[in-house]
């Protein structure tokens, strides 16, 4: 029916809506999975030491920062993503570092129904830099992952479409993103 | 009293006292063709700075007022600009439909200016099957978009012609079944008959509400048919960047921004022949008065004015909505239009049978 | 043959949209494949305004590096500053005085306001209304002279310095600002008029681009994008920062997960960015408009990150320190480019003039996704 | 029922359309309204606010003197390089050679107008302009000497 606005989806009306309508849809909207039990740094700590012995990790920080193996990563990353208590549906933010004898994976994942957040690191070996990939765990990986293959040079195995995202087609060899990376043609001196 | 049929009369018989009736014939055609042409360019170079205007407005713009006196000449400036640009070809067109496909457009709004009555008396061809005639034209504008869309070698080109295609097709129904329904209550196609049966009220008036459900379908339609927004699918510019005549440029490009233009004027004239009754003045049943106070308005007045009026209601419609999806589009054709205006019909029809009219 | 005419075995039709192309508002190159107008794949291609400002900032140092930030999400200038000055603040641990914080709080919210204002006009360009655009412009001129009387520019401002802010407020600021204020409320109800009440406008918006609110997580879409489907991912609200905890306002939440929703959701923000900026104008404490830091900032050895909430969605600032004037790398999580990744999943299945309206309604800024 | 939900749906769908047309149509006919500035043309009056940052300048006194010390804050301050500080010796009054500046080297075309250098600078010798019309057909012109031919430091400025 053409003429007839659908059905679903709100009604056309500017003015705010009450603070207790907007608190209803908060409600509904993040919290049906059930109770939202935010864990501290020390709780995850203990948690994710009984997933994962051979974690180590590093505080002082404002989140929670853990230490792992490679090899490690994929499992640990299935069961931060699919344990209940843990929950971490939402990864934030994915980066490489690189430490010129070494590259660091960072990711950054947060829970959006508990409210918690870690940051799970991984080294990786510089000339040969691997990883499995978590594109399909959290889809938002497979576009940083592809950014992060470009500009770092690493490579995620079993990813769905490794391909070149920002740079130009035809981009062999060098990864901007690296500390040695220069450009003779266009760098800019002062 | 000076009117249009005065110098064409006086023109006629200076004509054919001067030269045998062949020759008179002639030179009469000729000189409907150079009119024909003249209103043409005249039209174009009112139309877009118009619209310019009216869009200006509405955005709370101030529209060009550089050219001429308060911009007037701004279209004036932007035909030269187009004349003297580079026609491109693309590589991969084919070139003879490439540069026929905007000469098409043209030659069709050409061909519809014969029947239209400009003034009282006042009309190129008075054919008796006007209104078959007219709508049996428009609906060749489609042949000049899908040659162009197609020649384009492109497939934004490609897209927007299909869609035209679709649309044209479709909105060509609805808008012949309205026009059916002042047919049907005239009883004759001949354009000036249509006319002379609004002497006493205009049809939209004299119609009832069917009268006035087929003038809304009309103007919906014939907006569809021009390419207008909310219509103007076929140059979707955020979608398709500019249809059917992304890869005109130049000349040919603007022979077709002209023959948009010139279709949209005619199908309002039409729309004011058939509904608000041509170049007839504003007549009420049989108050002599008031009706001898309005023939004092030259007939060419009226014919404009009512033209021009439609024609601000569809540059109105494209200044404020958004544009359709193809879907809705079609479904707006065929789920709704289709169906009202075949009703709209048959209660016409039993309207004129039993002379509900006034 | 199949190549000449740019079609696929099948007989889908590869369509470039972009890199110019006047729906994706920039240099987007989008691979669309096609069957007749339904949307079968979209790939996105980036790059073409890659500037690399990650790599640029590694050699510049703590003050310099936020000016460039501006460039990234241009519509949201502000607020990328202000994630950058949170992030060296954080790291050199000083406290902002009141004021600083009341000002840039004012100054987010017009920010977030004024590029809600180009988005409502852009998108109702997209869908073929073009009066809006120009409806939508001058209510934010308004805002950018506001902008332009205190930080010196309209668009790309460098007014968040760490520490502070960078001047002081206009003397005018608050005049112009009510003045905004008063505009805005009496011409609001053009925007329902013309374009939110719109039957067509309704029709094209409503259950296009449905987004689940798992999709929407799991895809990392953040802002407008995903609180359309019902995910409460306001930073301001759930990890405050500045003065957010002590300000009266509303997380706007919508369920339905389509276009419509998503455009309600901007639409009444900028109704709560309006009720943000009448609690603080009249209330802007007195006070230095900066604490003094050092000429030359060092950050103590260590990772930083702050995430802040733009008009686009979540914002992060993340700097590695190694302890030297300058950070030995930087990462912006920019939201457009995570909500640019659910187009291929939204669109497919839909018309290629829904397309547009998604982009639209993902509100994508292609400077913020290429960086 | 069916058919008077139908018909109020096509009413208020009619309707939603006309309240459209009807706020274009205001303003269409209220011209009062229009907000266009027709540049060129108000340049006389086109008034600028005092912040707004168009290009560095050096304002000198009637005595062709600045109060630049060469301290070079502003060169280190600016993130693209875009002044340059190129000294010369100078005798002052008692005859002791003296460091001061000879040419300060501004490249509007590198410069972001970030007022970083402004910030930087502790003898308030440089300061933003509120000039914006800066395009040239040659390049060269973009690069600017900022300080006059012939001009010197204030006196008590260190």
């Amino acid at each position: 029916m053409w003429l007839v606005a659908p059905k679903t989806g709100s009604v056309a009306s500017c003015p705010d809506k009450t603070a207790g309508e907007n608190k209803k849809r908060i409600d509904q909207g993040t919290n049906k999975k059930g109770q939202r039990i935010t864990m501290s740094n020390e709780e995850l700590k203990t948690k994710i030491t009984e997933l994962l012995p051979a974690a180590t990790f590093e505080e002082g920080g404002e989140w929670l920062n853990i230490n792992i193996e490679t090899k490690d990563w994929l499992s640990l990353a299935q069961q931060l993503r699919n344990d209940n208590s843990l929950f971490f549906d939402y990864l934030f933010c994915l980066t490489c570092i690189d430490w010129k004898t070494h590259l660091t994976m960072v990711y950054h994942l947060s829970s959006t129904q508990h409210r918690h957040n870690i940051v799970v690191k991984s080294k990786l070996d510089r000339n040969n830099p691997e990883i499995e990939t978590v594109a399909h765990i959290w889809k938002t990986a497979e576009f940083h992952e592809r950014e992060v293959y470009e500009m770092f040079g690493v490579n995620f195995l079993h990813h769905p479409d490794l391909r070149l995202l920002i740079l130009p087609d035809g981009w062999e060899g060098k990864n901007p993103l690296r500390k040695d990376f220069e450009d003779p043609i266009n760098m800019i001196k002062l | 009293m000076w009117s249009f049929s005065n110098i064409a009369n006086n023109l006629h018989e200076w004509l054919s006292n001067t030269f045998n009736p062949t020759m008179t014939l002639i030179i009469e055609m000729v000189l409907a063709g150079v009119a024909v042409i003249g209103l043409f360019a005249a039209l174009g170079l009112v139309l877009v700075i118009m619209e310019r205007k009216v869009s200006a407005w509405m955005q709370i713009r101030l529209g060009p007022n550089r050219v001429g006196p308060k911009g007037m000449l701004q279209s004036l400036a932007d035909t030269l600009k187009l004349l003297v640009k580079e026609g491109l070809t693309p590589n991969g067109a084919d070139k003879f439909l490439f540069n026929l496909a905007p000469f098409i457009a043209m030659i069709v709004a050409m061909l519809l200016m014969a029947p239209i009555a400009f003034a009282k008396d006042f009309q190129l061809w008075d054919l008796n099957i006007g209104v078959l005639y007219v709508s049996a034209v428009s609906s060749l504008m489609v042949i000049s978009i899908l040659m162009a869309g197609w020649s384009s070698n492109n497939k934004y080109s490609l897209m927007g012609a299909m869609r035209s295609g679709a649309q044209i097709v479709s909105y060509e129904l609805s808008a012949g079944l309205s026009v059916l329904a002042v047919v049907v209550m005239t009883g004759s196609l001949q354009v000036s008959d249509i006319i002379h049966s609004q002497a006493d009220g205009w049809w939209i008036f004299k119609g009832h509400i069917p009268m006035v459900i087929a003038f809304v379908t009309f103007i919906i339609a014939v907006t569809a048919e021009t390419n207008r927004a909310p219509f103007d699918l076929a140059e979707a510019e955020s979608e398709l960047t500019a249809g059917f005549h992304t890869e005109y440029s130049g000349m040919k490009f603007a022979l077709f921004f002209l023959a948009e233009y010139v279709n949209v004027f005619i199908v309002c004239a039409i729309g004011a022949t058939l509904f608000l009754g041509g170049w007839m003045p504003f007549h009420i049943g049989n108050w002599t008065a008031f009706n001898h106070v309005m023939d004092y308005i030259p007939s060419s007045i009226w014919f404009f004015g009512k033209t021009f009026f439609l024609i601000f209601v569809i540059m109105w419609f494209r200044w404020t909505f958004p544009r359709l999806r193809i879907d809705q589009l079609l479904n707006l054709e065929w789920k709704y239009l289709l169906p009202i205006s075949m009703i709209n019909l048959l209660i016409v029809t039993a309207m004129a049978i039993l002379k509900w009219h006034f | 043959m199949f190549e000449e005419v740019g079609t696929t075995i099948d007989g889908d039709m590869i369509i470039n949209v972009g890199p110019q192309h006047p729906a994706t508002h920039g240099v987007l190159h989008l691979v669309i494949t096609l069957n007749g107008e339904t949307i079968k794949k979209v790939e996105p291609h980036l790059g073409f305004i890659h500037r690399s400002i990650e790599k640029m900032c590694e050699s510049l140092s703590y003050r310099q590096f936020i000016y460039v930030t501006s460039r990234m999400d241009y519509l949201s200038a502000h607020i990328n500053n202000h994630a950058c000055a949170l992030c060296v603040e954080k790291g050199l641990q000083v406290e902002i005085p009141p004021r600083a914080q009341v000002i840039r709080v004012l100054m987010d919210e017009l920010t977030r306001i004024a590029s809600h204002e180009l988005w409502w006009g852009a998108m109702a360009m997209d869908l073929g209304a073009f009066t809006p655009f120009f409806h939508a412009f001058r209510e934010r001129e308004s805002i950018n002279d506001i902008m332009e009387e205190t930080c010196g520019a309209r668009l790309t401002m460098n007014y968040m310095v760490p520490g502070g802010v960078m001047q002081d407020l206009h003397p005018n600021f608050q005049k112009r600002t009510k003045e905004f204020l008063q505009l805005y409320k009496r011409k609001i109800h053009e925007y329902d008029e013309l374009v939110t009440g719109n039957i067509i406008f309704q029709n094209r918006m409503k259950n296009v681009g449905y987004l689940s609110a798992e999709d929407a997580v799991s895809y990392g879409c953040s802002g407008p994008a995903a609180r359309g489907s019902g995910v409460s991912c306001d930073i301001r609200k759930i990890y405050p920062y500045e003065i957010y905890d002590k300000l009266e306002f509303d997380e706007v939440l919508e369920t339905a997960g389509d276009s419509f929703a998503r455009y309600m959701i901007r639409i009444r923000e900028m109704q709560q960015s309006i009720r943000i900026i009448e609690q603080l104008i009249d209330n802007i404490p007195e006070g230095d408009f900066q604490t003094k830091t050092k000429a030359v900032l060092k950050l103590p050895k260590g990772e930083f990150y702050t995430r802040v909430e733009t008009a686009r969605g979540e914002l992060g600032v993340y700097i590695v320190s190694e302890g030297g004037t300058t950070p030995y790398r930087i990462k912006f999580r920019s939201p457009g480019f995570s909500n640019l990744s659910v187009l291929d999943h939204i669109a497919r299945g839909s018309k290629l003039g829904d397309l547009v309206a998604m982009m639209g309604t993902l509100d994508l800024v292609i400077p913020d996704i290429d960086r | 029922m069916f058919i008077t939900k139908y018909i109020k749906d096509v009413y208020n769908g009619v309707k939603s359309l006309l309240v459209g047309m009807k706020r274009t149509l205001y303003y269409f006919t209220h011209h009062k309204e229009i907000i266009t500035q027709q540049y060129p043309d108000n340049r006389d009056t086109l008034v600028l606010p005092e912040r707004f940052k168009g290009e560095v300048v050096m304002p000198h006194d009637e005595n062709n003197e600045h109060r630049c010390t060469g301290c070079q804050a502003c060169e280190l301050a600016c993130p693209n390089g875009t002044i340059k500080v190129i000294f010369k010796n100078e005798l002052n009054a008692e005859g002791k050679k003296k460091k001061a500046i000879d040419k300060l080297v501004y490249h509007l075309e590198l410069c972001t107008m970030c007022n970083l250098c402004i910030e930087a600078c502790p003898s308030d010798a440089i300061k933003m302009a509120q000039t914006f019309e800066h395009s040239v057909f040659d390049r060269n012109e973009l690069t600017k000497i900022l300080n006059n031919p012939g001009s010197k430091i204030m006196d008590g400025v260190e």
